[in-house]
């Protein structure tokens, strides 16, 4: 059993290891062109010339990291520490959600990027409208799942709680919050994914510091390895993010998550 | 325990079909009291309306002579299943029961334990409910029932989920504690046997709207083996008026 | 009943105009700038000033078309992608990893390789829309196919069907309930990139329409309206979606996706 | 010879350079030069043209002369057959009358709105060499033209790199001055002198598959550009030109004429070419944008424009096909 | 049937603990026999082994004398819960049963339809599976695994999950089918008196590891009234095998 997943995993490296390899041939005899499809080489020597001189010069990769995950954080943070209230307070009142719901389908669907000229005309053209557009996105994923988390608690645990006499406030903070963490946490995933979704409109205006607009910068001088590497640490650390947040939830849950349904 | 007159209807107002019409039962201190009927007519409903959780449309519930306006007023609940707060070990769920304010937390805690000893859980207390096996779950569900010290105990198919061997235990284990705590007990099954086997009276529900059919007593000694003629009596006519 | 019926169609409703309400009257009352945050009616009307109804049209029926095209093949790529990762653990093995490493990408950071590989016509616009499209397809069709109720697996082995025989047959229907979820997710996906995709030369659409103005320094109104329309466009053919896949898994599968 | 094809696509954009390539058309010269199926593509950004010829969805591309530099020495195979128009004065810095800019070191002062990675980033280093000052100490805010207008309008930023007609429009809408042009100080302290900091120009750009495969039709394509460049640079057909430009553009008519000054339209390959070409490269390879520096002439195809006029070659571009 | 020295253990190539050791047992022709034990004592294991869905470790099974190498091979299955597919009406999945390729789609709707008449269910034919109740779904898939013309009936806990007048109800109509059909019938249940009801003998299956620890022949003639002091003989018989 363990034999058969050791040779699969190495099967799986050898097709991966095996379709770079082909691709960097075809580059090598001419079939693809670098520019379009920059080989692995030339993306590793990218990503030194990145990490040392960096791209423009004297910013590098690790700034642009840095830069990219202050901003993300801090627009995240912000829309958390609204929604969880809002949403508690809503979730709370079926009325209020009943009458708000469709508003919240709504602001949701609208996509970050077109708010762009808006927000720029509101807040200007500097880091806090970067802020306020990653907040957006953060705010209603979060929102709707925390009102979800505490409407559907399970009915079963409500009953039992109200049979030894909770009500009111003290059912909502004894039962229902602890009961809504699962998912108000899975909520907490999606919509740190939407953070990254929303980075580089963000980072489009008025900066050359930053994932997104490294990725852009590197587009107005053709250098396609340095899009993919802009591109390829996005993915990473999106994807290293998101694995600690649900080891952060397995810490702070020890019951048993919910990592069900936990992505967009 | 005083259920007089008690009729209830979901819907508008009540004014959708009639789940319960005019039910009378008294069950007296300490008494073992069986509900028995088909699936849908009324059980859960009336065993919700005895423990303060739903309204009754138009009649009263009273224990001790005091009317029942919701829960808390001296009736513990144990559930099919699933009621067990997921985010408790089990002895946070057992001292969860412990409603007295004036109780600190490690008098809670400490009386909790005692209360998995007595349900024969004293190993299991940091478990959480997800690491415990049904019936475990189950008799961690009735510790906590009982530290709210209830008067009446209200169980509404407690060990419908379970295989037959750990029914058969959990239900010694709950005459046992029947005993030593002396509880009114009123207990919702679909077993014929499993009535039969605990209460001291077995009450038939009809559906449709939901009444009260029969009203048997069981005045046979416990244990009762099922072998018991008598018992294998009682057994076929209480299949007889279900089946009716 | 008629009371459900009431609080579900006119709770909404109220919440919504109360809203709208007050935005139209803090705008008004110059709580907000009308001329950085006009009220609805105020940009409304001004958008219509300097829009026709056939411009909108088109521009609409533009963006809807690029929106279904990229859908609709982000939608089958995912079932196949995501049903041969679930059904070949090799492939799995290869695909996860990497689907879990470009999901994290946004759409908008993909313009420059789209543009590369396939233009600047409708097909680049296509992929964009496609990446939102298809990784919540692959998703929920991988965990649709790979959580497949074992004992429906087998009571279909016990009449002797395997293979894809297995798979069409049993597999694929049980995991409906997932693709539906997934597929309702990356229709709301789809239309939220549609303005990114449309900044890649696109002289008409929605997204165009927004970042026209914006380039052109227009009004502020045309944009709310841009916004408003992709919105309602969304929610109108969500709800459109939503009740085909009632009728496709609903009478089996009960609730609704 | 016949040219290889009739179709040609073009992008355009909607300021003066293109003066040239509408003209061409609605004159009907280059349906005369055999190219009877010509379109003309508009990009919202000049990113997107040069993906566009990358892509085989045009031939022939009119960018400033920073984006091919940038290309060739990316790898990417394009090549450059002559100016369209020399532009040192089109880029402008124009900064808001409040925020006291009088002498270059009042640059420190404000916050400066421009495309940082353009022929405008490469203006503002030349200005700070010029006048000695520290190019990392002026705070520039990399902001695309309509952003950058909002923003100087809001006081957010207080000035604009740009070419035109963005300074002509700031200097109409907003309360601004120009403080220097590519070619000429507006400083108070030599007010009116000639300093050359722009190395601002027009070049034609097609592929180098596209030129290869398609030798005739790149020297009838050079050859209508040449003649209608000198048909727009004669005096007399100022009016005419810029009448059928601005219809074509649906644009004001005084705000053509008041730039139309600002361009030469001249496609020779010599020494300037070669200066202006350097400068820019200069820029990027000192703020690491390119590696492995590369000369100019190295992508540059001077035979086409030999063949229309050869007086146009007085240093000959080094590309072959 | 028969059942030769069969083992199984799960894990790496057969080496982890071992579930079901040394098994042997035959099965006559038209026999109905009951597998018993406590939960994880490997009854479903041994079923599946049967079944084809699971291979030994060692040792064989054999229908009529052929080697059981996989599914399909004349066994008929019906499981505890959940087994029918849930996006195709009850004739459809009735229909689903019938494996042979000469017959026409009408032909197996129309023999689906024959069958539904048999488990009584010719009303709910166009019905969805959520749309029926639990007794009406077991009897669906009896009605499947009939389809398929087995000759081995194999049931794991097939009423485990109905409440207990459905579930007798049922076991009276399993018993006219068996009695119609004539089929060997394999059937695992936690209930001692469902096993006592339905079959001609009764396996013990003992865990840790999986091992049959008695074999009862129970020769009562049919119907069985669970008052019958026979059959109440055998009940405690049973319980006290399964105790100890
Ligand atoms: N909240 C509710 N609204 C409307 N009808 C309800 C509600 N709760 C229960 N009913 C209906 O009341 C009837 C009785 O339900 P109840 O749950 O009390 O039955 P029960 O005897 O407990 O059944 P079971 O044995 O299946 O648990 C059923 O027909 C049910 O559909
Ligand atoms: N696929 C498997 N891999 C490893 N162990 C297994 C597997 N399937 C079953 N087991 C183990 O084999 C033992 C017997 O399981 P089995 O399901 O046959 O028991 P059972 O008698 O049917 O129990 P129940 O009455 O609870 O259904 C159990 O200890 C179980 O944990
Ligand atoms: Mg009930
Ligand atoms: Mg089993």
């Amino acid at each position: 059993m363990r034999g058969r997943l050791v040779l699969q995993y190495a099967m799986s490296a050898a097709v991966i290891v095996g379709a770079i390899a082909l691709w960097e041939f075809g580059v090598k005899t001419g079939y693809l062109k670098a520019y379009q499809f920059p080989p692995a080489s030339r993306i590793a020597e990218g990503f030194v010339e990145i990490a040392t001189n960096g791209f423009p010069t004297g910013i590098t990769i690790w700034s642009h990291i840095l830069t990219t995950v202050t901003r993300i954080l801090q627009g995240y943070l912000a829309a958390i520490v609204l929604a969880v209230p809002v949403g508690l307070v809503i979730g709370a009142f079926p009325l209020l959600n009943k009458m708000l719901e469709p508003l919240i389908v709504f602001c949701r669907s609208i996509a970050t990027l077109s708010l762009l000229p808006l927000v720029i005309v509101w807040f200007g053209a500097g880091e806090l409208t970067k802020v306020i557009l990653i907040a957006y996105g953060c705010f209603w994923v979060m929102l709707s799942n925390v009102i979800a988390a505490v409407v559907y608690v399970d009915p079963v645990l409500i009953r039992a709680g109200r049979s030894f006499g909770l009500k009111g406030v003290a059912l909502y903070r004894e039962i229902v919050l602890p009961a809504a963490l699962p998912r108000m946490f899975a909520g907490a995933r999606m919509a740190l994914g939407v953070g990254f979704m929303v980075i580089v409109g963000a980072e489009m205006i008025g900066t050359i510091e930053g994932l997104g607009a490294l990725i852009m910068e590197a587009r107005t001088f053709y250098r396609s390895e340095i899009t993919i590497i802009g591109m390829l640490v996005i993915g990473v650390l999106g994807f290293v993010i998101s694995t600690g947040l649900a080891a952060l939830e397995r810490m702070l849950l020890p019951w048993g998550s919910t990592s069900e349904g936990a992505r967009a | 325990m005083q259920i007089s007159n008690v009729t209830k209807s979901f819907g508008a107002a009540g004014h959708g079909p009639t789940v319960l019409q005019n039910i009378d039962l008294t069950v007296r201190e300490n008494e073992f009291v069986s509900l028995v009927g088909r699936s849908g007519c009324g059980k859960t409903t009336l065993l919700n309306i005895i423990a303060g959780l739903e309204r009754p449309t138009s009649g009263t519930v009273e224990i001790h002579g005091r009317e029942v306006r919701g829960p808390g007023q001296g009736q513990g609940v144990v559930f099919q299943q699933h009621a067990l707060f997921p985010w408790m070990t089990a002895r946070k769920n057992v001292a969860f029961g412990f409603r007295d304010k004036s109780l600190s937390k490690s008098d809670k805690e400490e009386r909790a334990r005692e209360l998995l000893q007595l349900v024969g859980l004293s190993a299991a207390a940091d478990k959480y409910p997800r690491e415990m096996s049904g019936g475990m779950q189950q008799r961690v569900a009735i510790a906590r029932a009982l530290a709210l010290d209830p008067e009446i105990l209200l169980m509404d198919e407690p060990f419908g989920a379970l295989d037959e061997l750990t029914r058969i235990e959990l239900q010694q284990e709950l005459l046992r504690i029947w005993e030593a705590r002396k509880k009114t007990v009123v207990f919702v099954t679909h077993s014929i046997n499993e009535a039969l086997v605990l209460s001291d009276r077995v009450i038939l529900l009809a559906p449709h709207p939901g009444r009260i059919e029969r009203d048997l007593a069981i005045s046979l000694p416990r244990p009762r083996p099922r072998t018991d003629p008598r018992f294998v009596a009682l057994h076929e006519e209480i299949w007889k008026g279900l089946s009716s | 009943m008629s009371r459900d019926r009431l609080t579900n169609i006119a709770l909404p409703l109220i919440g919504t105009l109360i809203v709208v309400g007050a935005w139209e009257t803090a705008s008004r009352l110059g709580a907000i700038d009308p001329r950085v945050f006009p009220g609805p009616i105020t940009a409304i009307i001004e958008a219509s000033g300097r829009l026709s109804a056939d411009t909108v049209g088109e521009h609409m029926a533009w963006s809807l078309f690029r929106v279904f095209s990229g859908f609709a093949i982000g939608v089958a790529a995912g079932i196949a992608v995501g049903v041969l990762a679930g059904w070949y653990r090799w492939f799995g093995l290869i695909a996860r990893p990497l689907i879990e490493l470009l999901r994290p990408i946004p759409p908008l950071a993909w313009i420059p390789l789209a543009i590369i590989w396939f233009g600047l016509g409708e097909p680049s616009k296509f992929f964009i829309i496609f990446l939102g499209a298809f990784f919540p397809v692959v998703t929920a069709t991988y965990h649709g196919v790979t959580y497949v109720d074992p004992t429906l697996v087998r009571a279909a082995r016990t009449f002797g069907v395997r293979g894809w025989s297995l798979l069409a047959r049993i597999v694929l229907p049980a995991a409906a309930p997932d693709l539906a979820t997934g597929i309702r997710i990356g229709w709301g996906l789809s239309f939220g990139v549609l303005v990114a995709a449309e900044l890649i030369a696109a002289d008409r659409g929605l997204g165009y329409m927004i970042m026209n103005e914006r380039n052109t320094g227009g009004s502020v109104s045309v944009i709310i309206v841009g916004i408003l329309l992709i919105g309602f466009l969304n929610l109108l053919t969500d709800a459109v979606i939503g009740s085909a896949i009632q009728r496709w898994i609903g009478r089996w599968h009960g609730s609704g996706v | 010879a016949d040219v290889e094809t009739d179709t040609l696509s073009i992008s355009i954009g909607v300021d003066l350079p293109f003066l040239v390539h509408v003209v061409a058309k609605e004159k009907g010269w280059l349906a005369e030069a055999g190219f009877t199926n010509v379109e003309f593509k508009k990009f919202q950004s000049g990113n997107l043209a040069g993906e566009a010829l990358l892509a085989g969805e045009i031939q022939l591309w009119t960018p400033g002369n920073l984006p091919p530099i940038a290309m060739a020495h990316n790898g990417v195979p394009v090549v450059i057959l002559g100016s369209n128009a020399v532009s040192h004065g089109l880029e402008k810095i124009v900064v808001r009358k409040d925020a006291n800019v009088e002498k270059p070191e009042d640059l420190y002062n404000v916050k400066l709105g421009l495309l940082v990675s353009s022929t405008s980033g490469a203006l503002l280093g030349n200005v700070a060499k010029h006048y000695g000052l520290d190019f990392n100490k002026i705070q520039a805010v990399n902001l695309a033209p309509p952003e950058a207008m909002a923003s100087l309008a809001n006081n957010e930023i207080q000035g604009i790199v740009f070419w035109e007609p963005w300074p002509y429009r700031a200097l109409t809408e907003l309360d601004t001055k120009v403080v220097h042009t590519g070619t000429m100080s507006g400083f108070a302290q030599n007010d009116g002198e000639a300093v050359q900091v722009s190395n601002n120009r027009t070049v034609w750009v097609a592929s180098q598959d596209w030129v290869k495969n398609n030798p005739n039709a790149t020297k009838a394509l050079v050859e209508v550009l040449v003649r209608t460049q000198n048909y727009v640079s004669d005096p007399a057909n100022r009016d005419e030109v810029l009448k059928i430009f601005s219809n074509f553009q649906e644009q004001p008519l005084e705000m053509n004429q008041a730039l139309l000054s600002n361009y030469t339209f001249d496609a020779s390959i010599d020494e300037t070419y070669v200066e202006d070409m350097a400068a820019i490269a200069d820029f990027l390879e000192a703020t690491n944008r390119i590696k492995d520096r590369r000369d100019a002439l190295t992508f540059t195809y001077s035979e086409p424009l030999a063949a229309a006029d050869s007086a146009l070659v007085s240093v000959e571009g080094q590309w072959k096909p």
